[in-house]
Formats: structure tokens, C-alpha cells, sequence
């Protein structure tokens, strides 16, 4: 299926959920936040979101700021 | 003489609060909290980049100062809610920086949807750090919603023009019951000393010391600026006057 | 980074000279001078009074600082440079602040008198520092006569107004050969901060620590002023813009 | 013989030298100066310099100032 | 040249507005009316006094200058509103200056309930001019819910301070689609000729004139002042140079 | 009310004394003699060029205005004698705008060499009118060794930064026993009003009108401005408070 | 019946309108605009407006402010 | 002989005076005054003044100015 994540287009297994996404995409989920279709995804709750097709998904993290 | 800074409860070290944006590397970074002294960092949520090597996260722990998260860059009370929840989830702490701003080229807060945002933040459980114009008004009703501080502008972000109008804060700080930051307008270390002889129990920048020529000497330098300006408002300094007053004897001269 | 003050060829510990007048008592005068770490104080020239208990002339040789004293009340170039000869010999020093003021309501320099009193005192050996209003012109004359200093005002003696006139004063800087001295005006630790930020290489006051409320804590708040002054003045401070410049990056913006 | 001593009149026995006058007034001479007369009398030459009557002397020292 | 101040689409013949208060007397508002030249002129609404002799009204009508009711005094939007409609009622214009204050110390604007208030008035047909603090982001909320103009303040009513915050006032009229009015902290008449010359369409005093010594004289001087400061913003000023700038040839200097 | 001016025993009509420097051409000081209504007007002592179209002297008689010739451009007490000397056996008038300048760059006066000219211009029978700093004391010897008025600076000739020292200012006029002619640095409108706010008897520019875009315009906006500053010196301004002070009832509010 | 004009308690007749009131107490009703239980009430509805004991009446008129 | 006429040199017949100088070299005297080595030469006196070889002589009138 595809999604959309940080604005971009991605390819990911059907039925992978939120915390498969993290892992195949970070080396590391250490200070990073997730929304999925504009909503909070507490961390704690990611190996349970199931992603669905044409989900737009965050990923934040702490940077250089003001 | 103990004369810590206490905000949210939390004893720190240092009036000086350190944003870190506009440093050109992490590693100026590194050095301007170390020359700075500072106990408190403000940094800002981003989408990950993988190809970032090295995190700000690292250098703030490296020094053990507090991070304060802000919602910079958002527009409407909904974007800064969600992005302070994402910043607690994310970092593990309940205060934000919350900035609410009109536009991108006075960066200059919108009111409305601050005390909206501040409001619904404090109902969700944050400490609320809401940076703000220097209206008086606007700062007591921030304060009446639950801030844990008012962080107030002395001039826009990153312009460098000190404290516009200091009679609004100082009508800020003599009637605050939180603490009053000046946040946002110093450009060079007199503009901090004065902050803190205004009234002000702290001093949040950024540019002023890591768009400088120099960081790490502005870095020292707003360090002691801010001693400077806390010590003369504890101290007490003597009042103006239209006219000249001897500080030699005025008795005693010699016939010559 | 070595950055000493140097005045008449004599490296200074520290850029703040500090007047002895004003403080209500020797034990005062002993506290600032140890809380602000001058090394450098002023001191005047007036008739000896057998009661008096206790000698200015002590306290500073315990802290091991030099004596600068002044011609202060002295309305005429022969008055000024009578009292400079005696404090010489009495003092065992060739340097003098020289101060030739026209009345003792404004306290100011009469520019006449003064460049006439500094190239006599030059000629005679004394290495003058004087006291002078901040016209960059006088200023001029006074090093072409061979003072090994210029210590324009900021405001009247003892008024802490401040500086009424930064243009002068960075005038002054721009094209002054020896050590600029801010003398006179300073009435908290903003004042001294700019002072240092505009180039002045050190900063003269008195009655800012001796009339404060709390003269030991204004001490300590002036040495970290004249500090921070420096500090930026070294570092290079950002440019003032009429518009704001975010500190945070306006990319990588999480749409939300 | 009577002189003039920072403003007020002194009375003195004849022939006495500034450092006579120095001694008899101060318990020292630690940082003051002299001048007899709107002149300058250099520390090393008070004990060569006679009084004579009418005289005026300033003895001054070095006090607080700014 | 023709240069007439449009407000709501009526032609003023006068850049000064008036407020009526603080004046001794109806005869003393007679005379400064007279002298000022003003076209409009503020009065206030409250219980009829049926002991008091004469009438403001008359006296405006008398001089044949429009009249802008305000709300002085209201602190809620529930409160303006009310007070607007029963002054179009009793003086059938729409025409109303809309001020609601957050408390009766510092008279300054709640910015949130002057939204609404204006946003609620302006639906209701009025032409709303509303008095609010220098926050140009306020200032553009206002023009957005349809205020006829923008009436920002120069500093606190009534303390004659002049303008603290001239670099906001530039803000608001560089983006303004209505007039600007600089309304409150006039304390003198260089004061209303800086606000004409920071770009503003019109001046609103009361105390500077109504309470100076000479009312009369104040008034024929902020008449004067306002003139100045239009016709400065339009002639061009020279710009600010830090160096100076011979204004005598400098060439065909004779050799003498 | 009559007000005049009084300069060396002539009565004025105007209280703006016009440079004609720095106006492209006769035509435009023509107009800013006619828009500005001054009645004294500067011109400058140079070498006769055969070559030159029409005279400043036709135009300045056309108007009927005073002239002040002055001796710009001299360095020595020596040549600015001489200049005037000249001046008045081409000009038939013993008034002459003294200028002694350091440099070229600067174009500040010298006091030493100012105070020499004055002294001996005066004991030749000028009327002598100083341009000087804004040192008190320096205005006090010119007033002793008879000038007949004096002209400090408010900012370097040309600059427009305004009157950099208001203190300065009111100090000269609060001793002063001649008129006082706020003499340079006057920028734009409100600069000129302020010269008068603080005491001034009088404005001399030059620049701010001539180099103008609209230099028409521009002397209009001089004269209403000087016009203001004087009306409001005589009128009695409200004395600044740091608190508000209401301009409406603060009774007979209506329950709503 | 009693009403309350302008917070001190009058007494009028049963039956008088917000006309009557105006005409009794001022002089003209010129500039004047009045409000009853914090309502607006026209001046041209004046004659038609009967008011009751215990009422509120608010009569305003514009006076030197601003 | 020769002189110099604001700063250049100038040809002009031996014994003429500063009146034949300023008549050759002007329209008109109007407004005009004249230094001859440094000195004031006051315009009454000018038909007295007789010019010698070597001589500065400066001719000066009112600009624009300050």
C-alpha cells in the first residue's frame, strides 16, 4: 500500500503498522513523535496502529530553534 | 546571596534562556551553551531527516540543560496544540514554548489564537511559556489562563532593536505573578542588562548570540549581561537627575 | 584571550575605575572596591583634618590598587595644576584625572581652561587623564596636547542620566590614539554595558555603586556590566533590521 | 609668630620650619603635601623651610573623592 | 494641492481630531474647538444631569464639526455595544469610537473584546473606529472584521508621553487599507507631528490640549503641529547620515 | 499676541532662519524663501565667478529678508575674521553667522578658535551669532565676550539626526541671556518643533529643506512646525505621567 | 409604581410610558437616548413603551470625553 | 605686471589700481569685496589702491550658503 509520509510518497507491506514504518525508516526512534491524518500517535501506541492506504503520517523530531 | 530563577516549580541555574536556532552548526551550538552558562534550551519540531547526522538532543544532554520545546512556524491554535503534544510526546516534558505567529514577516504573535492555544494547552496539562507581545493586557489575561510565565517581545524576532517600549514592560513585570521573560528584540548585551533592570526575571534569545560575529564571546558576553542587569535591579540604583551632583567633597578645598 | 587594559603604559586587571566619593564610610568604600575588582580608584585632594580616624590612602593599599587622584573643585588651570603638583608629591604619582569645571551647579569642564591646564601639566611630566564633555573636537586637542587619555561625559556628574549622546561618544572612539575612558553619568549597569559597546575602553564612575541603595551588590553588577560590554563590543553584534528574521527554520514544517 | 594653617590662624614659636609645624599639627605626614603661600614646598624640603609671620600654609591629604 | 482626510467616506477638513474631555469648562471647549481648526470632536455618553446648564452639543453644532461618540469607559464588548447603539440613537450617527478597556489603571484596549465588539458593531451597521494599542497584528484584525479605520495609541490615555513605540506605528501604516489615527499619549505638539510624519492620517488628542496651561494656545499649536508633520511626510525628509554633510560650497573658498 | 523675534535689536517676522545651501538652483530658494516665510536668511563668502547667471542677493531682496552672511568653511580664527571683515564691506551688515570647524569631515566647531573670533569680531563692532556645540559652558563664554546670540548644534551639519542631546539644549536656553538659535542637524519637522518645545528662540536649517525632495513643501512644513514647537513652549504642555489619566467621566456611567 | 432612573428609585404614576418619564424629569429629550432593563429603547417608541414597577430606566445624552 | 586674481595669475597694465582691476574683470562691483595680499581692501578705497607686480588679490561676493 502507499502513504504518505513527511509529504512524500511511500511504499510499505500491507498491513505494516506505525512502529514498522519507524523501524524501516530511522535508524533510531529516539526523540521522535508521530501524527497520523493530523492526529497525535502517542509512541507507546505504535506497534498497534495499523497503517491504512493513503494515510498521511508525521514524523517529527527536536531540532536547531528559536 | 541565593537568588535562583524558579520556573514551573524547577530551580535554574541561569537567567539566561538559550534559543539555539541560527547557529550554523551543531557544534556552535555546543560551544555558545557552554560559554552561555545557560540552564534552558528552546528547540523546535521538525519532520525527521535520516540524513542528519548528529542530534541537538545530544548536545543538550551532553551539558545536562532543560529542553523547552516551542511551536515556532505555527499559525492557528490547532497547529501549536499539536505540535506541543507532539513535542511532550516526543522530548518527555510538559513545557512549551508556545508562539502562535500572524504571519512570516513580522513573525509577530497573533493574540486571539495564543490565549486560545494557551488556554486549551494548560487545560491538557503543559506549562505554558507563551511568547507574546509587549501588551499588558494580553500578558495578565496569559497569566489569568494558567501560564506558568510571559515571555514578551522587546522588539521582532532576530531584528536586533532591543526593548521598543520599555514602560510596557515594565507595566508587564509590576503587575506579573508569574515569571516575565523578555523573549525575542536583544541584539547586544545592553539590551539584556536593561531587560533585567526593567524587571525582567529572565532573557530568552537566540540570533543576538548565534547570528553574531562571534558566537562564543556573545555567548560570555550575554552571560554577564544578564548578571549585570539582575545585580543593579536587586541593588537599587540611584535616581536621575536633571542636575549634576559632587562626588568629590565639596569642603575642604585648599586656598590656592 | 588576552585582552588587559593598558593606561600610560600600566596594564589594569580590570576596565572599571572606580570614584571613591559618595560611599557614607571607609568600610563601604572597602566593599566595592573589593566586590567590583577595580584596580584603579580615584581620590581627592582636600585639607588634612587631624580627627579624622582612619585613611582612604589604607584601604586602597590593602586592595593593592592604583590611585588615581583628581583635581576636583578646581575652576582655573592654575588651581588644577597647583592641586596636581601636591597630590604628586603627596601621592607619589604622575598621574592625575584633571578636572577644571566652570561652576558647581553643572560640574561641567570648561573646555579652555582644560586643554590650557593639560599641555602645562603635560610639559611638567603628569600623565593626564581628563575629565572632558563629550565633544569629539576637545577630545581631539586634549590627545594633540599629549593626554594619555580622554574621559568624555556621559551625562553630569552624579545626574545618571546615562548617555545623553552615543553619536559623540562613538566619534570620539572612531579616531581617538589613547585609551577612551566614559567618566561620569552612569547610573546603572545598562549605561556602563553601552559605554563599552560604543568602544570606550573602560568606564570611570562613582556615585552609581557609592549612592546605591545596596553599593556592594551595584559593585559586583558593574564589574559584570563592563564585562559584558567588552565582551559584545569583541564579539560583533548582529545588525539592527527593520524587519524580523526567524531563529527557527521555516522548512521541514510538518503539515498538520 | 602667627600664620595661617588651612584657613585658620596658628600661633607658632619664631623661626619654626614647615616640618616643625608638620610635626606639632599631624600625628604624620604619611600622603600629605604643602604649599606656603600658593607655592608648592616639596615634601623633602620642609625642614629647610622657615616660617615667617603672616604666612599662609595648606596641608592636604588625599580623601575620598570621585 | 489637494490633501483632504477621507474618513467613512466623508471629507474632513482637519487632520486634528478632538476629544472634548478634561476641559474646565463648555467655554474652554468653545475656544480650543475654535483654534484647533478640528472637524471632529469626541464626546462621551452618560446620565442625563438635569442640573447642568448648557450643552456640549450645541457647542459642536455651533462650530459645525462632526461628532464621534466613543464608549469610554465600557469593558466588555456587551457593554460598547449598548453604549454605541444608544449614542446613534440619541445623536443619529453611526459614527462611534469604540474603546473597551480592561480596567481603569492603565485605560489600555482588551484586545479580544475589542474584536468582537468591533466585529459585532460593524454588522450592525456602524462605522467603527476603534481605539486600540500599537500591536499591528491587532491593528490588521480590526481592518479585517471591517473598521472604517485604525486608531492605535502612542502610549497610555491621558499620560503624555508621546509615542514609546514609533517602529510599530510604522508597521501598522505600512500595511493599513484604512486611515490610521494616532489616538492617546500626545503630550505636546513635536509628538503629533512625529505620528504625521510615521505615515498617520490623522491625530486624536484630548488632554494634551484641554489640560495644557494655555488650552487655547495648546490647541492653535497641535493645529500647527499636525500641518508640519503632513506636509513633512509629504515634501520627503533627507535621510539620516552619520557623518555630516557641508551645506556651503566648498568650493571658491578664498586664500586669506 | 505679539511674539516676535528681537536679533541684535531687529525685530523678525519669522522665527526660522533659512540656509539657502544645498538647493539645486536660485529658482528652488526662491521658493523655499517665499513657502518658508523666513525673514533672515544665510549666504556664504566666496570667489567672485564671472561666469554665474543671477545673484542669491537679487533674490534675497526680492524678499525683502535679512541677510546673515557666514564664514563658513574657516578653520582659523584667523580667516573667519577676515571673511567677515569682507562680508561686511560686500554686504553692508555687521551680522555675521560665525562657523570656525575643526575639518571637513566633521565640520564641528572649535571652541578654542570660536571663543578667539567671537572675542575680537565683537570688539570690531559685529554682531556676532556662533554656530557651536551644545556644550553649556562653551554657550556661556560666547555669551560673555558679547555675541549677540547663540547657536548650538542639535546634530553634525546636513546629518538630519536631530537634536542628539536635548539635555544640552535646556541647559543652554535655561541660562541663557541672548537668543538661542537651534543651529544644524534638523532633519525633518518634528525636529524643529522639538528645538522650539525645549526653548529655543529660533531654528536655523538649511538642508533639511533644500536637499528635501520637495523643498517647497518641506519649508512649508518648517514653518508650521517652528510655528507649533513655539505656540506649544508658550501654551504650557501637561507634565508626563507613568500612569493613565482618563479624558472621559469617570461618573454618570449608565448600568448596562 | 416605583422604577429605578438612572440608579435612584422614582416614583410615577401606574401606567406611564418611557414618554411620560422623559417629559417629566427633562426639560428636552434632545441628544437623549434611554435604556430600560439593559435594552435599548428607541426614542421613537417612547409613547409606546409602558413601564412597569420596578423597572431599570437608563436616560444617557453626550457630554465632554475622549 | 602680474598678479594673482583668485588664485590665478592675471595680466594687467603697471600702475592700475584695484578699481581698474575690478572694472576689467566684472560686470559689476556690486556685492563685492577684495583682499589684497591677505588684507581687507575696503571697496571706498579701491581707486586708491594701486596694484604692484606680485601681488594676491581676492575677489569675493555671496553665494548660496550654510
Amino acid at each position: 500500500m502507499h502513504i504518505t509520509v513527511n509529504g512524500e510518497l511511500h511504499e510499505i507491506a500491507d498491513g505494516a503498522t506505525l512502529a514498522d514504518l519507524v523501524a524501516e525508516r530511522l535508524r533510531s526512534d529516539k526523540g521522535v513523535a508521530a501524527a497520523v491524518d493530523g492526529e497525535v500517535a502517542p509512541r507507546g501506541s505504535w506497534p498497534g496502529v495499523a497503517l491504512r492506504d493513503g494515510q498521511a503520517v508525521e514524523l517529527l523530531t527536536a531540532v536547531q530553534g528559536g | 546571596m541565593s537568588d535562583e530563577l524558579v520556573l514551573a516549580g524547577e530551580k535554574l541555574g541561569s537567567r539566561l534562556i538559550l534559543g539555539t536556532g541560527g547557529a550554523p552548526s551543531l557544534q556552535v551550538v555546543d560551544e555558545v551553551i557552554g560559554a552561555s552558562g545557560t540552564a534552558l534550551c528552546t528547540v523546535s519540531m521538525r519532520r525527521v531527516d535520516p540524513s542528519t547526522a548528529g542530534s541537538i538532543l545530544d548536545v543538550l544532554s551532553r551539558h545536562g540543560v532543560r529542553i523547552l520545546p516551542n511551536t515556532a512556524g505555527c499559525r492557528t491554535a490547532r497547529e501549536a496544540i499539536l505540535t506541543a503534544q507532539l513535542a511532550r510526546d516526543a522530548l518527555d516534558t510538559e513545557w512549551v514554548k508556545l508562539e502562535v505567529i500572524a504571519d512570516d514577516d513580522t513573525l509577530l504573535p497573533d493574540a486571539i489564537e495564543l490565549v486560545d492555544a494557551a488556554e486549551r494547552l494548560v487545560a491538557d496539562g503543559f506549562k505554558v511559556f507563551p511568547y507574546t507581545n509587549d501588551d499588558p493586557i494580553l500578558a495578565r489575561r496569559l497569566q489569568r489562563v494558567g501560564c506558568v510565565a510571559v515571555m514578551p517581545l522587546g522588539a521582532p524576532i532576530g531584528s536586533g532593536l532591543g526593548i521598543l517600549n520599555p514602560h510596557n514592560i515594565e507595566l508587564i513585570v509590576a503587575e506579573a505573578e508569574v515569571p516575565v521573560v523578555l523573549d525575542a528584540g536583544v541584539g547586544t548585551a545592553s539590551d539584556a542588562t536593561l531587560a533585567m533592570e526593567l524587571g525582567c526575571d529572565a532573557v530568552l534569545l537566540a540570533s543576538a548570540v548565534t547570528r553574531a560575529q562571534d558566537p562564543g564571546l556573545m555567548a560570555a558576553a550575554m552571560a554577564a549581561a544578564v548578571d549585570a542587569g539582575r545585580l543593579a535591579r536587586l541593588a537599587g540604583r540611584i535616581p536621575k537627575r536633571e542636575h549634576a551632583h559632587a562626588s568629590s567633597p565639596t569642603t575642604g578645598m585648599a586656598v590656592l
